[in-house]
């Protein structure tokens, strides 16, 4: 077990090395998350920047050194995160590798397969994607229609997948798809595969955002040939596992594989940006009505922080134990929309500016960082989704 | 904000954890809703059965030192006791004597606590009376106490001193050679007309106007650390209510659930409509939150006086539950159509409690106020 | 047609009966609608009232003559409400009678009928109810369970209604009843009935409010004869009927009968409260916070009464032509509910006060008005209901 | 707010209400969304075609009087028409140049109004310059006219100045001998370096800062009624933005409706989920208010120096219709689900219409605060 003096040795260190390795400024436009990697340039500047951290022993701590982890206790990278977010480092993109694949092969995959994907997942080697969304099915995974037809020892994959995250750099994807199309149940047609993107049949198109950014794209299937031996489990399980890889996607935060680092933006940052503001020719900060908001903001993003520690504490939880970790993703992502929102409020006429104006408030930081805020309210099951989800299996109450 | 101070979010030992079992099910036992609506036709609005039952298992002792007879638990153990007391409006004396209690704690001499706190944990019952006009957030006070010989008289009236009519003792604010001051008056010096009984829109509390004018007290009588003994008991009262506000909006949440998830309506039970079923998602959300806010502020509290983490804690606390209860009760009538609009349902007392606390101890507002100086100056 | 000044001059003659003939205090609560008429002593008061504007000519004045009427244009009507309200007389509590029932008769009622009921409705001499909700039935009146069966010249009628207003107090009921219970659709086995309430077999149970006041009853029919010429059109019109009946509703404020003055509190009204209190130490209306809530509540009852002109200007509703019209209760009544909230935030330490305490602010009028408030936001089909009727009849947006 | 003063509500002439009609079936014509999105590419975001043919309408005159070439309909009639605009995403320099033209016409000499308003009435392209920092509540300039010789020389920057590259003159705010003052400056009297282009979030909009050190112009250019023209073009200029993003929620509310009567979801057309119906309707209801409120405020508004009425009217319609106009953007793209988040969807251009519209001429809590002083003081 490591001490508390072991773990503030460690953070001090990181700080150190932070400060000697923090990369200077590129001179381009540096994403705010993973869904933000439009370009080659912007592709390896992440990528010697990830393999960086790892190299350093700052990524996939808590991983077994047999692939490339370090072994420790979860402590050591989550410490290693929080010092990242705090010095504002860029991030470790490969998050689908680090966050959803790569504890999900750690936890159900095969020893051939643990060799295989580990290392290059931390060294960002291979890029990861993700292949559950189609375009016009939106939540709804039950309604997956991209075909996987064995033939031989491969499987011939048809259909289309939306939202893949660095679809276009991705070495690997993990691919939900539809083996059985005549299962009783719909859920029990799909299976679950660690899909090659480098084969014959697979194209791919960027999809434009509405900052103006790219980071996504549409995948095309046409008798893609995906290696029979790709596939994760067994036919028909699909559904399982990419239930049990959606859970990662807290852990992976929480520092599974570490360094992840997405768009962090806290009040601290808001208000300093406040501060240099003038409204009706006075101090922003001094006016009564925009004090009383920012600390409303300040009380809610309190309440969240001290949600993931109650969360800890199962007393204290006892009414509704899962209330909090069900309705995580809906409050933090409804509260992060309104404060960002708020933020471009808070800069007057300069709001109206946009990234690449010299002008533009943190060069445009918080306009991108409000209208990018909608995939975390619109992905992974829409905020009305999520409410949902928490109505029904927290309080109880009947389905729609 | 960072982690660095996150740390100490949440203690919560086994102890604390025992005393929260046994409250949860002391109230539920002693207070089903058919009491607490017959209790309310009564004088002092608790069942003096329950109350000795309460200072038997110790609970009015549980804020005060072993010295003086109490378990010295801390005030923080207070507010899971006070937050299931909320859950099933279990009104008594409870918080009125604490917050005296604490006052004596924090502001008293030696002899204030040897005389008052081992009487305190056996029983008897203090209130505060701070209040002289509709505005929590006025920091002068109009009451004075003058001097007359040897002795000071006190003139003046306090509004909604709360339970006022079975106390022993109140601690009252008034100005003293330039100062306010607090200062300890028994219930037996008062005369007989002094309490005159307020119609409250909460009608499970009882509260009076309490007409100081005229009582003798000596110059021992007041609180030595008057200044910080107020400001403390102050935000102490914001969390105790913010606790009893957060126990009642999950009651209220419960009978929310309860009939959206038995009444139907065009042939659906009415939980399945999303403009209900989001808003009590929302009433959950609001009043987790204050649910972190109450254990956090519980846990930063102590018996030193208290320190700007444990004032902005306090604050928090009370501004967000007042507001969680608020839109909770409001929605809870709503959602019960037809039958929220009637007395019978009980929708209406949570409503009224909402309604009856949002003032108390500063609203949320004037809780944002202060925190504003304190967070971004 | 009535000239500007003929309006003028009416507007004065009105303010002066007004003030020579306001009531003073009696001494008791006077109910804030009619929906707060809790006994015989408030009965008896507002029926002398009301007799006395019909008397001094100041209701039904938009009637024919023969019914007791004056054959006026409805401005005239408006104008006298326009003056009660302001000056804050007590109502004209008979409103089922002046609101629903009356302008039924009128409209689609024979001579016989009107002859019968119309001048009574006017002189307050008799009171009528409406019985259309059932108990566990709620908005949703094609579920009506009580039966009308035809027995000779009677129709025997039993079950239940709930919330009829003053039930207790009234000679005649609007009553929806079933009389086909095998009707193909549900809505078609319905009847009206304008039917007598002091009949063996009909009983009331007062219903306490939330605000402990009474005024609704539950109404209980056991085997009740009503004369078979009760009935209203024909058997199985009743639902078409009833639908025309809830129309006049807004007609009736707007002056059909008049005088009829439910709740009104507006802006002005909470302005004066607020004038007196402080917070923090100051003025309340000095701190920017209230300042910026009340104007909030400024702009949105000036948008409420901006609504009420546009109506009459097609040309500016061409969007949506019925959006002003069918949105007007979810606007009003949940501007009220907010306001009348926020009023009582306003008075401070105070609002835990209540009816009956003597330092009640306005005696407890706000508690009072925002709780029966409720009965607007429930009654009438709830704001839920409303907010889908807009969506569906307005934007065109698919049922649930 | 009573009866007695409510009569004036609404004006609405045949001739008002045909310049409506023409106006809704020119913007729909000539501004389908492709073209819109064409013209994002463009230089001037505008074609120049369409600006000719709506100087021909007569358009860029109505506001004009008679007697300066124009056809003396009013500001208030420009209401309308830019709504529909703001419906269609038609920008073109009318915004801009209508302000400009209410400047001189209420602020200037016969000389300015002879010169300049035949001008505006046959295309010419005018804008205000007014902001010297990202406050628009602020009520001092940093821009100065000092004395040289019998010439004055204008010192210092504007910014956002709408449509700068195609204006043909300026009105820009200046401190003169201790008052602030208009000034007219001729585009051609700008140095060639004078204007820079800046990226705006709504790239349907064209702005520019323009540094005015070292223009020269003549006491001759400065309006001699600076200080009510100064007043009354921000208010007209809150009332055109506000009737211009009502014109934009309108058309945020369609593509909304739209979407959720045609995209189904686990089985049923979404617009049958009360978490979406409901908030439509908010929409439609925010969007209701501001049409009001900016239909009164042209109604109210006239040719002499705003009175009361009309201040209150054009800060109400701009307090309300930038909120709408926000709300409305934001659930557009969150109920558009994964479409609403790529750039081909169009309610990226409505939430940027929105986050550019929301400051000009100030924001809600700035016209609050005024009102505020107007209504409760």
């Amino acid at each position: 077990m490591a001490t508390d003096k072991d773990l503030q040795e460690f953070r001090a260190e990181v700080a150190d090395w932070i400060k000697h390795n923090q990369p200077a400024d590129p001179g381009f436009l540096l994403p705010q998350t993973f869904m933000e990697v439009g370009s080659e340039q912007v592709l390896d500047f992440l990528r010697e920047w990830q393999h960086k951290v790892w190299s350093a022993g700052y990524l996939g701590m808590a991983w077994p050194e047999k692939y490339g982890g370090r072994g420790l206790s979860p402590s050591y990278q989550n410490i290693a995160d929080e010092e990242m977010k705090l010095a504002r480092v860029p991030i470790c993109f490969n998050v689908i590798g680090l966050g959803w694949a790569g504890p999900l092969i750690l936890d159900k995959g095969t020893d051939y397969e643990r060799e295989k994907y580990l290392k290059g997942i931390l060294s960002a080697e291979d890029i990861w994607c993700q292949g559950f969304s189609e375009p016009n099915h939106g939540s709804d995974l039950g309604s997956i229609q991209t075909r996987a037809e064995r033939d031989g020892d491969h499987y011939l994959v048809n259909g289309s997948k939306i939202w893949t995250t660095m679809g276009n750099y991705a070495k690997y994807m993990i691919l939900l798809a539809r083996t059985d199309s005549q299962a009783e149940r719909k859920y029990n047609g799909l299976s679950f595969f660690l899909a090659p993107m480098h084969v014959d049949g697979i194209s791919t198109q960027p999809i434009k955002k509405l900052t103006g950014e790219y980071g996504f794209t549409e995948t095309f299937f046409t008798d893609a040939r995906i290696p029979a031996d790709c596939i994760m489990g067994e036919e028909g399980q699909g559904w399982r596992i990419a239930m049990q890889t959606l859970q990662y996607e807290r852990g992976a935060e929480a520092g599974a594989a570490g360094g992840i680092s997405i768009l962090s933006i806290v009040m601290n940052d808001l208000l300093k940006m406040a501060a240099e503001i003038e409204r009706e020719g006075q101090p922003l900060l001094k006016d009564p009505l925009t004090r009383d908001n920012l600390v409303k903001f300040l009380i809610e993003e309190k309440a969240l922080h001290l949600a993931e520690k109650r969360i800890q504490t199962p007393a204290l939880c006892a009414d509704y134990p899962n209330s909090l970790s069900l309705s995580g993703k809906l409050r933090s992502t409804e509260f992060y929309r309104r404060m960002r929102q708020y933020a471009l409020n808070l800069q007057g006429a300069q709001s109206a500016l946009y990234v690449g104006d010299k002008d533009a408030v943190d060069g445009g930081f918080w306009q991108r960082a409000y209208m990018n805020n909608f995939s975390t309210t619109i992905g992974g099951g829409t905020s009305q989704v999520q409410a949902n989800i928490v109505g029904e299996h927290v309080l109880g109450l009947p389905k729609d | 904000m960072t982690s660095r101070t996150a740390n100490m979010a949440f203690a919560f030992t086994d102890e604390q954890a025992m005393i929260l079992d046994s409250a949860k099910s002391f109230c539920a036992d002693k207070s089903d809703i058919g009491t607490v609506r017959s209790l309310i036709a009564s004088d002092n609005g608790y069942n003096q059965q329950v109350w000795s039952e309460m200072v038997e298992l110790g609970w009015t002792g549980i804020a005060i030192p072993e010295q003086y007879g109490g378990s010295e638990l801390g005030i923080g153990s207070t507010v899971a006791l006070i937050e299931s007391m909320g859950r099933h409006l279990l009104s008594t004396p409870y918080i009125a004597t604490t917050l005296a209690s604490q006052a004596i704690m924090r502001g008293g001499s030696d002899q204030h606590k040897t005389h008052w706190l081992p009487q305190v944990a056996e029983g008897s019952i203090g209130t505060l009376a701070l209040l002289d006009n509709e505005d929590w957030g006025a920091i002068t006070t109009s009451c004075n106490l003058s001097e007359s010989g040897d002795k000071l008289i006190l003139e003046g009236s306090k509004l909604l001193v709360s339970d006022a009519a079975v106390a022993d003792f109140f601690i009252v604010s008034a100005n003293h050679n330039g100062a306010q001051v607090l200062v300890l008056v028994a219930a037996s010096s008062l005369s007989p007309d002094a309490l005159s009984r307020k119609v409250l829109i909460d009608e499970t509390k009882r509260a009076c106007t309490v007409n100081f004018s005229g009582v003798e007290v000596t110059p021992n009588d007041i609180l030595p650390q008057s200044e910080t003994a107020l400001r403390d008991i102050k935000l102490i009262g914001a969390l105790l209510i913010a606790a009893e506000s957060t126990g009642t909006c999950a009651a209220t949440l419960d009978t929310v659930v309860s009939y959206l998830t038995s009444r139907i309506q065009f042939g659906r039970l009415i939980g399945s409509y999303q403009a209900l079923k989001h808003p009590t998602v929302d009433i959950l959300i609001q009043m987790d939150s204050a649910r972190s806010l109450i254990y956090h502020a519980a846990t930063v509290i102590s018996v030193q006086p208290l320190d700007q983490d444990a004032e902005i804690a306090c604050r928090m606390a009370k501004a967000q539950a007042t507001e969680a209860l608020l839109f909770a009760g409001d929605r809870a009538i709503q959602f019960h159509g037809g039958m929220g609009f009637t007395y019978d349902c009980d929708a209406q007392l949570f409503l009224r409690r909402a309604l009856g606390s949002q003032h108390q101890y500063g609203d949320a507002q004037h809780h944002r106020l202060h925190l504003a100086g304190l967070l971004l100056d």
